[in-house]
């Protein structure tokens, strides 16, 4: 591409492209965006070239299989789909409880590819849905952003969302997940929006609906567009930016967005019945009440219906709040969701809702974590933030608002950070424009806008060279060496945000999770495929209808790579299920045969980084399934058991005779004695095992892999243990006999006396 | 009809596979200048300077530079088409 | 013209498929046994140090009767039937002699072969022959599971005589167990037990049809690896390239696995799980390049490729050892160049590959299917195998830039050793002018984009005006 | 409170003068589909609301006809005309009748 723009001059003045500026900045913006969309694809592919084409993590995994099911068996089986591998023995309606525009977007596009005799695997297409979806992102946020301010910033933009770690994170190849295109539905209804609100068309409004009906069918955080475009109507009532372009606007959109998103099965009538939705209804009663008043003005406007107009407007602003809240309180409209109190009190969902903290990403961001997300762009966005409201219009006032509530909302949760990026590229974006059009605005005006543009196609790393034709254009001007130092700082500046952006992207982003690398002291890479051994293991040698057993992490990678059954998964919408499991996990090797029996479990598998020194295995989440136990069976799960008397939390021989017997400790440590030095040394804890060499009644070993990391047991039948046979009815858990004989010693624990029990509940965001 | 395969010749790629990358870079970047040619021409050019015929054959030459480009490609990435 | 070809070439494909069938058919003949034919001696060699059982046997044929002796008969006992792969017989100049099934009066549960000689037998005169043949799953697992630090043993049933349907004069067996830790074994003087052989004879004067159960249980640790499906993918591409891809499902055979498997125990010394295969070899093609190997869920890494002299030897570790009863699949596939496989003399193209390639050493193949995909708009394909295969209805593939589609050849054969890895002939006509329609189908569907391009700027202003006519 | 009832009429008169003949049909529609949400409305509370995604397709298909209504009648309205720069009526109704196929597909959709 860079040859194309050199090779231009060459034959360019017969064309008389060169005096055509308004053809030159199109091919130049093209190209720029063409650019960005490729340097952002290929630097989300570290982890295909360092592993493989493969899907990440886990809750791809899950979306993987249900696109791979609907490509199978058509759209509307998968709507209907019952799947009975999950959630033994209640079973998932799948197509009612996710939100189908990733797999249909990839089913689309794999049908497509079809049809012109393209027979790429979906799998693949699943892969690399992210980093293309993020090319398309960079225009969105390119369109957004010259909606916004100029082409020139829109361009910076681009480049910047291409690239940004805070994006990337989410959108690497093989990261298979909702948010990887809905930020893309984001950007492109915010851009819609825009232009509906700048133009007063119905068409646009009906087009913005149509993108919010794809990002309601593609992920959760619809929520922050339906309750962010109300705010900023409101906001511009406020301000008395009333016009009739809003109100075209803002009516058709709302009213068509709503049929639109009940059109989703998993949403279904959630938009007029709970709280999160109201603030728009409130706001569209609101703007037709003050819009029937502005008509009644305008009908007679002499002065006398001013107060009347103010009035009616606060009178009605009042009515549609408390026919809101009355709602409420008769129960029509659904209360705000725990999810949503978590936003706003941070500590909410540590103390009432343990499996919603368990997951590391609903954790309050840190400050690093913002800058190693955004990097220069987080001290920039500021300035485009100024700027914006400086010279406010009505699409400033959405990007500001935009700007506030993101900051806020990443602030209290990683993974929101998500929604952040975005405006942040976009004020980082407007920022830097108006800076170099400082710089470089002595220059005549058609040059200025080329060499704006020349310059952010530096941006994307490609040719250097330009820099300095650039600069030395500065020198011709007028005697002053700031200009060129701040373009030349600039420059550099940008050169580490793009290293960062790299670096970031390939170090801490893209590792598939479920193959692990681990490097020898020559530099030579050694694959643990730990997870995949055991994963196909499972799939080839258990029984088509196995029963594994396993904490919820792992739930849909066995799904999905062992298409075997299992009883909780990722989709944590049943605690009391869960907290069974963790119970299960918890109790002794007797108590939990019982659970296991009662729960029909065939195999029960654990991972146990202790061999290898992997830190995120199954004994150090164990608290968390304590925790969750506790909090559904407070009877015979207390935390405190599982400490040291000093309330320190250790598998060594100091720990805790709960913990030393429970069966998520037996089950690691079965027969472990390779590892460290100490034969039996537990390397990711570092400390020797206390309870050794112990022997297993009721279950048996049935596979380990090579490297500890994955264990499976089998859960003997009831005649392989010559017990006799516990009728039917008998077979219920008994509640008193896995009290632990040290409850006089329980000290305060952490979590006491607070049973809640939020049941049957869908609580995560995608 | 049927040739003994004494009398045959072993069959080799018309092209040798080792100059696949070479006629791939060539290909496609003579194709994409002439696209970008294209494109540029139509987005400038107004309704009364617009010639069909350069525009067609610049068209026909960027297909055809790309066209085999893109097969040059396809076959230096392993797809043997 | 171009509508017509591939009916035309279906027709072809289906004549020739027909005359393959007759063929079968008709190879289906009546024999005699003749009392002219005498065996002299039979030297006997059953190695059963592998999961397959191999027999050979040295046989000196005698002609007494009046006449030159063209051709004779080789019989196989009801009870292996089912269990031969393969049966082949050479002469003593080691070349290989023609044989065909074949049927006697009166002996319906015993298989026959004929065996045509390459020069008639005179009266009187003595001549050697070799049968080899390969018996699969004749080796049952005694007892059928074992646990991990058990050795496997394995029990073999079958005859003690060569089961013949002439007169044998003398003959002599030697069992080949490869192993001194042999539990039980028939004994039927004269017999000698050396180190992992077992020598039986010679005995004398064994009539026709003879049949005494010779029994022996021993050790054998070796693979019990059972390919219990492979399909063999082999795409031709005339510009250059022929892409080879095996789907193989492996099954390790032996005696199953009882109670659990230890890791530490596994870890702790390499003699644990002795009847487990944590790794084989599979050899490929010398020319082959960008192997790869893998499964549903990816990449399986653990792998080493060697490039030898006269192939490629892959040492493929399944993810997982195989114990007895433990099953696992994989995707093997590589590119050879085409010079290696295809001829061609104007435009009549010849296809000569393997039927099936090197998976496991001594391996045993339950089902095997074949495709061959050859290049789009090629025409009057003609099969030519080297042993009876099923031939499957042809089919068509569509892959990237195909409007018609290719043809497929598919064929398919139960029960496959690695004596059958032997070539196959493909012969088609392919106009070279053909190749041109791949790039211009690109180029055409460029040019079509512009072109929208093109209109798209006309209609655009048309459009325009139209609104400005309205709006006025 | 009572200037408030006293300008009624006058209102009234204002309507009627001021309003174009074009104006008045539009608005004739919009009364008609608002007394068909209300009539609708009143339907749902005396019998109840029992296929719930029916009774609400019909119902908000009735004030989107509505709103939809509404804004074709303030981009119609010439007194906007530099409010909706560059809206031509015909964009107008070209706009409304395009919202119009959107929102029937979906409510027919929705209706099941």
């Amino acid at each position: 591409m860079p040859a194309t723009i050199a090779a231009k001059p060459v034959n360019g003045p017969d064309q008389g492209i060169f005096h055509n500026t308004a053809g030159f900045s199109t091919l130049i913006t093209v190209t720029v965006l063409t650019l960005a969309w490729l340097a952002g694809f290929a630097s989300r592919l570290f982890a295909v070239i360092r592993f493989e084409s493969i899907i990440h993590e886990f809750d791809p995994w899950f979306n993987y299989r249900s696109t791979a099911y609907m490509v199978e068996h058509g759209f509307y089986n998968f709507l209907n789909w019952f799947d009975e591998r999950a959630w033994y023995p209640l079973g998932r309606i799948v197509g009612g409880t996710v939100y189908p525009g990733l797999m249909l977007t990839s089913g689309t596009i794999h049908w497509f590819l079809h049809a012109l005799n393209i027979p790429i695997h979906i799998r693949d297409i699943c892969v690399f849905l992210a980093p293309v979806f993020s090319g398309l992102t960079a225009i969105a946020t390119y369109l957004l952003t010259s909606e916004l301010w100029s082409r020139g910033a829109g361009l910076f933009a681009a480049c910047f969302i291409a690239i940004v770690p805070g994006y990337s994170s989410r959108s690497v190849a093989g990261s298979y997940d909702n948010e990887g295109i809905a930020i893309f539905a984001l950007q492109f209804t915010y851009y819609l929006w825009l232009k509906s609100v700048k133009s007063g068309s119905v068409f646009w409004s009906v087009c913005t609906a149509l993108s919010y009906f794809y990002m309601v069918s593609a992920w959760g955080g619809y929520v922050f567009i339906i309750n962010l475009i109300p705010l900023h109507v409101f906001v511009l009532l406020i301000m008395g930016r009333f016009s009739q372009r809003l109100f075209v606007s803002y009516t058709v959109f709302y009213i068509i967005g709503l049929v639109f998103s009940m059109q989703i099965p998993f949403v279904g009538f959630q938009p007029i019945r709970t709280s999160e939705h109201m603030a728009a209804s409130g706001v569209f009663a609101l703007l037709m009440a003050v819009g029937a008043l502005k008509y009644l003005h305008s009908l007679n406007p002499k002065g006398e219906w001013k107060q009347l107009l103010i009035l009616g407007t606060i009178v009605a602003a009042g009515a549609v709040f408390l026919a809101v809240v009355a709602l409420t309180y008769m129960g029509i409209i659904a209360p705000w969701s725990g999810r949503f109190y978590s936003l706003w009190d941070t500590g909410y969902a540590k103390i009432h809702i343990p499996i919603i903290a368990s997951v590391s990403e609903h954790q309050p961001t840190t400050w690093s974590s913002f800058f190693f997300d955004l990097h220069v762009l987080v001290c920039t966005f500021p300035v485009g933030l100024w700027y914006c409201i400086k010279n406010i219009n009505d699409e400033r006032v959405f990007v500001a608002l935009y700007a506030l509530s993101a900051v806020y909302f990443a602030g209290v949760m990683v993974r929101l950070m998500l929604t952040l990026t975005p405006v942040v590229c976009v004020l980082a974006g407007i920022a830097f424009s108006i800076i170099l059009e400082l710089v470089l605005k002595e220059e005549d005006t058609t040059q200025a806008p080329i060499e704006t543009e020349e310059v952010k196609n530096d941006k994307s790393g490609k040719a250097k060279k330009r820099v300095q034709e650039t600069v030395q254009a500065q020198d011709q001007g007028p005697g002053l060496y700031a200009r060129p130092g701040t373009v030349i700082a600039f420059m550099i500046l940008l050169m580490l945000f793009s290293v960062h952006c790299t670096w970031a992207t390939s170090n801490a982003y893209s590792s598939p999770s479920i193959v692990l690398a681990s490097y020898g002291n020559d530099g030579s890479r050694r694959i643990l495929d730990d997870f995949r051994e055991a994963y196909g293991w499972l799939s080839q040698n258990t029984a088509e209808d196995a029963r594994i057993m396993s904490w919820w992490d792992y739930g849909y990678q066995i799904a999905g790579m062992g298409n075997r059954t299992t009883l909780v998964d990722n989709n944590t919408w049943n605690n009391s299920h869960i907290a069974l499991v963790g119970k299960a996990m918890a109790s002794n090797e007797t108590a939990a045969y019982e659970i296991m029996s009662m729960l029909d479990v065939d195999y029960v598998l654990v991972i146990f980084g202790g061999a290898i020194g992997y830190s995120g295995d199954d004994i150090n989440k164990f608290i968390w399934m304590v925790r969750i136990a506790e909090g559904e069976h407070p009877k015979d799960i207390h935390e405190a058991d599982y400490f040291t008397e000093r309330g320190e939390y250790r598998i060594d021989a100091e720990g805790s005779k709960t913990m030393l017997n429970c069966l998520m400790y037996k089950l690691s440590y079965y027969r472990y004695d390779s590892g460290g030095s100490p034969p039996g040394y537990d390397r990711t804890r570092n400390a020797l095992p206390g309870n050794r060499g112990f022997k297993l009644t009721y279950l048996e070993e049935s596979y380990t892999t090579e490297h500890w990391l994955v264990r499976i047991y089998r859960v003997k039948k009831r005649d392989e243990f010559n017990r006799p046979r516990v009728p039917l009815a008998k077979r219920t858990i008994p509640t008193s006999n896995s009290i632990s004989k040290k409850t006089s010693k329980r000290r305060k624990g952490l979590l006491k006396n607070k049973p809640t029990v939020v049941k049957g509940k869908k609580m995560r965001l995608e | 009809m049927s040739l003994e395969i004494e009398s045959m010749v072993r069959h080799v790629s018309p092209i040798n596979p080792a100059v696949f990358p070479h006629l791939t870079l060539l290909l496609l970047s003579i194709g994409i200048f002439f696209t970008a040619w294209f494109f540029v021409y139509e987005v400038t050019s107004t309704k009364s300077s617009r010639d069909l015929f350069k525009e067609l054959l610049l068209s026909l030459v960027a297909s055809l530079f790309s066209g085999f480009g893109i097969l040059f490609l396809l076959l230096w990435v392993g797809i043997y088409v | 013209m171009s509508i017509e070809l591939p009916a035309k070439s279906k027709m072809r494909i289906f004549v020739v498929f027909l005359l393959f069938i007759s063929a079968i058919c008709g190879s289906t003949n009546v024999d005699t046994i003749s009392g002219e034919v005498k065996i002299k001696n039979v030297d006997r060699i059953i190695d059963c140090s592998s999961q397959l059982v191999k027999t050979t046997s040295k046989i000196t044929l005698e002609n007494t009767g009046k006449a030159p002796l063209k051709n004779f008969l080789l019989a196989v006992e009801s009870s292996v039937k089912d269990n031969l792969s393969f049966l082949g017989v050479k002469d003593s100049n080691n070349k290989d002699l023609r044989l065909s099934e074949t049927v006697v009066k009166g002996y319906g549960d015993v298989r026959f072969y004929r065996v045509d000689l390459k020069d008639p037998l005179n009266v009187g005169s003595t001549a050697v022959v070799v049968a080899e043949a390969v018996l699969t799953k004749a080796l049952q697992p005694y007892p059928t599971a074992i646990t991990q630090q058990e050795d496997q043993l394995v029990k073999f049933i079958g005859n003690l005589y060569f089961f013949s349907p002439y007169h044998v004069t003398s003959q002599k067996t030697n069992v080949i167990l490869n192993t001194k830790t042999i539990e039980s074994f028939t004994k039927v003087k004269p017999f000698s037990q050396l180190d992992g052989t077992l020598v039986y004879g010679a005995y004398a004067n064994i009539g026709p049809f003879t049949e005494k159960e010779l029994s022996v249980h021993f050790k054998n640790n070796s693979p019990f690896l059972t390919v219990s499906r492979i399909e063999r993918l082999i795409e031709v591409s005339h510009w250059g390239n022929i892409a080879i891809e095996e789907k193989i499902e492996i099954e390790h055979t032996g005696a199953k696995l009882k109670g659990p498997f230890s890791r530490y125990d596994y870890q702790q010394d390499h003699h644990s799980g002795p009847a487990s295969v944590r790794s084989y070899k599979t050899f490929l093609p010398a020319s082959a390049a960008d192997v790869y190997y893998r499964d549903t869920n990816g990449n399986i890494s653990t792998s080493n490729m060697k490039v030898k002299k006269d192939s490629v030897e892959l040492d493929l570790r399944p993810r997982y050892p195989l114990f007895g009863g433990w099953k696992t699949h994989y995707t093997l596939g590589y590119n050879v160049p085409s010079y290696e496989y295809l001829y061609h003399s104007g435009n009549e193209y010849l296809l000569k590959m393997r039927v099936i390639d090197h998976v496991v050493d001594d391996m045993q193949v339950d089902e095997l299917v074949t495709k061959v995909i050859l290049p789009e708009g090629a025409h009057s394909i003609k099969a030519n195998f080297p042993y009876p295969l099923t031939r499957l209805p042809d089919t068509l593939h569509y892959t990237y830039l195909d409007t018609q589609g290719r043809p497929v050849i598919t064929f398919t054969k139960r029960n496959v050793v690695e004596n059958h890895i032997q070539d196959f002939q493909l012969r088609y006509t392919f106009p070279t002018i053909f190749m041109l329609r791949e790039p211009l189908l690109v180029v055409a569907s460029l040019y079509t984009l512009f072109l929208c391009v093109i209109i798209y700027v006309r209609l655009d202003f048309s459009i325009h005006k139209e609104a400005h006519v309205k709006a006025n | 409170m009572p200037s408030v009832i006293s300008v009624i009429p006058k209102l009234y008169h204002e309507y009627t003068t001021k309003t174009s003949k074009k104006l008045k049909i539009v608005d004739a529609y919009l009364l008609y589909v608002f007394l068909t949400g209300v009539i609708q409305f009143v339907y749902c509370c005396l019998v109840g609301t029992f296929p719930f995604n029916s009774f609400l397709s019909g119902f908000i298909s009735c004030v989107s006809s509505f709103v939809l209504g509404v804004c074709l009648r303030l981009q119609v309205n010439p007194e906007n005309k530099n409010e909706f720069s560059g809206l031509s009526a015909e964009r107008g109704f070209a706009d409304f009748i395009f919202a119009h196929l959107v929102l029937h597909i979906v409510v027919m959709n929705f209706i099941g």
